[in-house]
């Protein structure tokens, strides 16, 4: 077996052009999911009624099934039903015009939030009670303390759940090439199919998710640092 | 080395009352070439075949090996296993990785699905690469990705417009050509015979709605590893008894209902 | 619209269950590998030897980087290759689940270390002093005190990375091991792609099954463990 | 200016509170003393609805409420009008102490950014720590951080202060300071309410005082009373030690 | 017994501790003053290695330490001996009273359970705290959890118990109790070292005092001497308000 380098060389500049739909994926995900699973957070540890529920369920059921089968859902079973509704309202829209990117955008926005609630819960509830009672004892709004106290100490414990759920995405997003979008992996495989090529592929694919990822820790471990300077460090 | 599945051949050479273990991998979900029945058992018309080959060569021991379509053309590669049987069609870029045998295990007789509304103005790949159909999309790693690449390549004024996917192993690919999502879809002919021709297929009440066009019977070959030369040739020796005496004709009436290969143009 | 059977969803459950199994034996053993390895990971990560932070944070990142398709490819092909260079022993035979199991559990290890890590962060360093204070060692410190309070935080993080990895060990089928996915797989190809939806549906109902058995222990001992802590109110 | 009726509490069904009514004036300074455990804290808290009081009338201004049941605008309303000096500190983690103090003024009242941190910086040296406004929570002595909270507290101006054992950690000098510090502002009118154990501090700086036992309060009047002619054999009791070493 | 000799230590470059040296005999209960940030709890969690020295020397019984580089083990023997009362209590969390005592009792030296609840029991009845064993430390006043640690610390039986403030949340009586357990304790041969403010409780316990400031020890002897013929003003000035009102 010998590994055809000049197949690696060629093709990973090809490979590299996925890498902004990867971003992309990843980035929408995280700031839409950001604002919904925090108030999801909220929802669990006030136990407000009702909203709980769901809330639970929603997480359990997006957490629990597979991304085949909601990918299923989203791509193929909602754009066939909304076509035959307007369809049948006699509307001129083509449904499958959309750009596939926005199922996968709806796709994983919806799994980010799930987990990104979770994240979020735990991180709130490490950050001792006494300091919203100190928040609100000199006369701040509950979301002034939130903003101003509480999340600035809650993201230390966040961050690296964080980093977990950001790189795990960059990863995954590799699942919406069953919606035709061609993240950095898709990119291996298309380039690997005609000569099987598919070892040299794998290893270009490798090379750019370990720059990428690298590079998304280092910024994650970063931030990490900067939020939590207040925290003395607790080598010893 | 990469090649230790030699290594331990040489060993068992030396003892000539072993037989030589070769494994061979086939895919998964290829139906009906290669596939794992009901019964958990290795199946498929091109399974069947080796397994008829391996009756003629009496030097070998078969070990069938499940996998999908990526592990099987790694592990070919790398010597993991020694032949792989996934419905593979040749290309100059493929036999710089594998060997090819002289011999082709089976042939794949793929075509358009379409709409019958469409049928004035599909009446084969060419006209509808003229028209600009839009295609479902194909897995880049299936067969069919290749033949249409090929094509594309024989007919550059007149490409199909070919877009990648993952395949989702679904059906819904019928689905798709019937609201106008797609024009047509690019599948292997028993598929559609099975899912719409046969009145217990779950396409069926479709069957006047859709039309079927057949464009090529291609051979498909197993791959071997580059050192398993010697065993391509057992295999080649192998195939010509079977094709005289019959055997693969019977096979393909089992599994296919027609004569597959003599649609290969040679 | 397509066809769509639904009995079919209950029909087919007999014949996945089988295989249920397999993907609980990929969970299981991945996690409970991958949860141990990933405190030894998470005590580097946090040692004042910066060797060992040095090893810790290697590890975690460049494991993390990599696709678990990828790091299946390299466990399944590199690991018989080292073993039998080295200890000329061949592990080729051994089943695909050792492969799966060995893959999942670096995989899990990485991501859970970090959860691991901030839960300990998480902690008053207080609580630590007070126990070696009164005599306790730092190892039953950690697992007397700062565990207990420690798990709380990690356990809705860890609950994430497990009910994520449920879904994943599906990969095994990438080298032949059929779990659930797999099982279902098969059966769509055996009907030439028909029935998907309806197979999907049957397998989606059997992981939210598991899933929410999980979820329900985990909360369970989440809620069980913040028996001290007081509930917020607004 | 604030007065409380027929206070109840209780924590899942043992009575920590058990009718405690008091009623302040401005400029007035009420010390409460009682045994550990007597209930100081949870009453303080009650009056800053940082812990819901099973039942009671609070009567702010011109405001009335009924403890058991407040809106979230009055809690606001009310703690705008008054400020908190925690027993265990509570000082903003991730805040310097600086910030800590001038953050309530920036946040919670709107004070001008500059000019927040002038009064944070008075306040600071009043209560000796010029030499740490940028030291975190983590790197401060006890006492250190105990000063940071009153200084919190006094900055943001109230109208009402509620000290929960301000100077438990304090040292005898500093002691001294605080009080003088506390003894200005209610010159200047404003209004405390003194949780503590420090007999010598609440004699100096009281001019009304509550001794509390078990969720009641037992006696209560001026300090002269209390600690030299205190009616109730239990006051007299708790006192006896003190009283011992200055007589 | 216990011998420490110019201990350093600094946070970033900032002195703290500029040379202290101790020398403590069985039996003694050696009580440290000084103002608020004169570095007597650093001092303190030095001798325990829960801050690490930046230079000095430790001799404990037959030991000899380097305290900038103390190897686990003898981290550990050391700690076996000692008992530490936090200023800021630092009770378990997760852990109710009884378990906060017994804890270090049942998995520190390996008493048996059922022995260990016994004393624990009577520990926290020693300071009057029997109806409170099943409370979580969320569940408890300032005061009930400053009792727990100390009965948590006086429940191993150490040789050596290091006190950081231990009255400061009590009352007088409790004061006085706790003092009353102290001085029974020392009597058995249990050597202290007192951090405190409360210069009453300081008095009455210590047989050695040490004034602190800025890092460095200002003065020591007996008590007689450093409450009533302190030699350095500083001392002096100190001192003055408590001796105020006690004259
Ligand atoms: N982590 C740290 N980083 C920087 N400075 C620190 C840190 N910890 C303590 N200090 C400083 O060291 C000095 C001594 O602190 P220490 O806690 O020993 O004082 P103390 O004598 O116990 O005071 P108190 O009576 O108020 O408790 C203080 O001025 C404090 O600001
Ligand atoms: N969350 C709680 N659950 C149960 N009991 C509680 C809770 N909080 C406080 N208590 C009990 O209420 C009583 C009063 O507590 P509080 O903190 O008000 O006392 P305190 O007068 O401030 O005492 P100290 O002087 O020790 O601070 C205590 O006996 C305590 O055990
Ligand atoms: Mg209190
Ligand atoms: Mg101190």
């Amino acid at each position: 077996m010998e590994l055809n380098y000049d197949f690696m060389v060629q093709t990973f500049p090809a490979i590299l052009k996925g890498i902004p739909v990867t971003l992309e994926i990843t980035l929408v995900s995280l700031l839409v999911a950001a604002p919904v699973s925090f108030f999801m957070a909220l929802i669990r540890i006030y136990q407000v009624n009702i909203l709980r529920q769901l809330v639970r369920v929603y997480v359990s059921f997006i957490r629990g099934t597979p991304m085949v089968l909601q990918i299923l859902v989203v791509y193929s079973l909602l754009p066939s039903l909304l076509n035959y509704l307007i369809k049948s309202l006699g509307w001129a829209f083509n449904v499958f015009e959309i750009d596939p990117a926005w199922y996968a955008y709806v796709v994983f926005t919806l799994n980010t939030i799930a987990l990104l609630s979770e994240v979020f819960r735990s991180a709130l509830l490490s950050v001792n009670e006494g300091q919203i009672e100190a928040g609100l004892s000199v006369g701040m709004t509950l979301p002034q303390v939130y903003r101003r106290i509480i999340i600035p100490q809650a993201m230390v414990a966040a961050l690296p759940n964080l980093c977990n759920l950001a790189v795990n995405l960059i990863k995954n997003t590799s699942l919406a090439f069953l919606m035709t979008v061609k993240d950095i992996t898709a990119t291996g495989k298309i380039a690997a199919s005609y000569g099987y090529n598919y070892i040299e592929a794998y290893v270009d694919v490798f090379v750019v998710y370990l720059i990428l990822c690298t590079l998304v820790q280092l910024l994650f471990s970063f931030a990490e640092k900067q939020v939590g300077a207040f925290r003395q460090l607790k080598y010893n | 080395g990469c090649g230790n599945g030699t290594d331990k051949k040489a060993n068992s050479e030396a003892n000539t009352t072993e037989k030589k273990v070769v494994r061979v991998a086939f895919t998964n979900y290829y139906v009906p070439y290669d596939f794992v029945n009901q019964a958990g058992e290795p199946d498929g018309f091109e399974v069947q075949v080796m397994k008829e080959v391996e009756k003629l060569l009496p030097q070998y021991q078969f070990k069938f090996e499940p996998t999908s379509d990526d592990d099987l053309l790694i592990g070919v590669e790398s010597g993991k296993y020694d032949v792989g049987i996934k419905g593979v069609w040749q290309t100059e870029a493929r036999k710089t990785k594998f060997i090819f045998p002289k011999n082709n295990i089976a042939a794949s007789v793929i075509g358009l699905t379409f709409r019958k509304s469409d049928a004035d103005k599909i009446k084969d790949m060419d006209s509808f690469a003229k028209i600009g159909g839009k295609l479902v999309p194909i897995a880049p790693q299936n067969a069919q990705y290749a033949v249409v690449e090929d094509y594309n390549k024989k007919h550059p004024d007149t490409p199909i417009k070919l877009l990648p996917s993952e395949s989702f192993q679904v059906a819904d690919a019928y689905t798709w050509v019937l609201e106008g999502r797609y024009d047509a879809f690019f599948d292997i002919e028993l598929a559609y015979k099975n899912n719409v021709v046969n009145d217990k297929g779950t396409y069926h009440k479709f069957n006047d709605q859709l039309a079927y066009v057949r464009y090529n019977a291609i051979p498909t070959y197993p791959i071997f590893n580059k050192k398993d030369q010697e065993f391509a040739d057992a295999y080649d020796k192998a195939i010509e008894q079977l094709t005289q005496s019959g055997k693969i004709k019977e096979l393909e009436q089992k599994y296919f209902g027609e004569d597959l290969l003599q649609l290969v143009k040679k | 619209m397509r066809p769509f059977d639904p009995l079919f969803i209950i029909e087919v459950i007999p014949d996945l269950l089988p295989y249920l199994w397999v993907t609980l034996a990929v969970v299981v053993g991945s996690v409970v590998l991958g949860t141990l390895f990933g405190f030894v990971l998470a005590a580097a990560k946090l040692s004042s030897r910066r060797l060992y932070r040095l090893l810790g944070d290697g590890y975690t990142c460049v494991i993390r980087c990599t696709p678990a398709v990828i790091l299946l490819f390299i466990v399944f092909y590199g690991l018989p290759k080292f073993f039998l260079e080295v200890f000329d022993y061949d592990i080729n035979e051994f089943n695909k689940m050792f492969f799966v199991i060995i893959t999942f559990t670096l995989l899990f290890a990485a991501s859970i270390s970090e959860v691991i890590r901030s839960a300990y962060l998480a902690i008053d360093k207080g609580q630590y002093e007070a126990a070696v204070s009164v005599g306790l060692t730092p190892l039953q410190a950690f697992y007397r005190i700062v565990l207990p309070q420690g798990t709380i935080i990690a356990l809705p993080n860890f609950t994430n990375s497990f009910i994520t990895l449920l879904k994943e060990g599906a990969l095994a089928y990438t080298i032949g091991l059929i779990d659930l996915l797999g099982a279902g797989n098969l059966i769509i190809a055996r009907n030439y792609g028909s029935y998907a939806l309806e197979i999907y549906l049957a397998l989606s109902a059997i992981y939210w099954g598991m899933a929410i058995l999980f979820e329900k222990a985990l909360f369970g001992l989440e809620s069980r463990l913040s028996r001290y802590k007081k509930t917020r109110s607004a | 200016m604030l007065r409380l009726t027929g206070i109840h509490k209780d924590f899942n069904g043992n009575p920590v509170l058990k009718g405690i009514d008091i009623a302040v004036e401005k400029g007035d300074v009420v010390v409460i003393l009682g045994p550990s455990g007597s209930g100081k804290t949870t009453l303080l808290r009650c009056i800053n609805f940082l812990e819901q009081a099973s039942s009671g009338e609070m009567i702010f201004d011109d405001l009335r409420l009924q403890l058991n049941k407040v809106s979230a605008t009055d809690k606001r309303n009310v703690r705008k009008k008054t400020a908190f000096v925690f027993q265990n500190y509570n000082l903003f983690n991730n805040k310097t102490a600086l910030e800590n103090v001038t953050e309530g003024l920036i946040i919670g009242r709107g004070v001008p950014k500059n000019q927040a941190i002038e009064i944070g910086k008075a306040m600071l040296d009043r209560v000796g720590l010029s030499d740490r406004y940028q030291y975190y929570p983590s790197q401060l002595s006890g006492g250190q951080q105990q000063r940071v909270g009153i200084a919190r507290a006094l900055a943001v101006q109230p109208e009402v202060i509620l000290f929960d054992e301000p100077t438990a950690s304090l040292d005898p000098e500093l002691v001294g300071d605080v009080l003088e510090v506390m003894k200005n502002m209610a010159r200047e009118g404003m209004t405390m309410i003194v949780a503590t154990h420090e007999m010598q501090f609440a004699r100096e700086v009281a001019n009304h005082v509550i001794f509390m036992e078990g969720g009641n309060i037992i006696e209560e009047g001026p300090p002269e009373q209390i600690f030299f002619k205190p009616k109730v054999e239990r006051t007299k009791s708790f006192l006896s030690r003190i009283l011992k070493s200055t007589a």
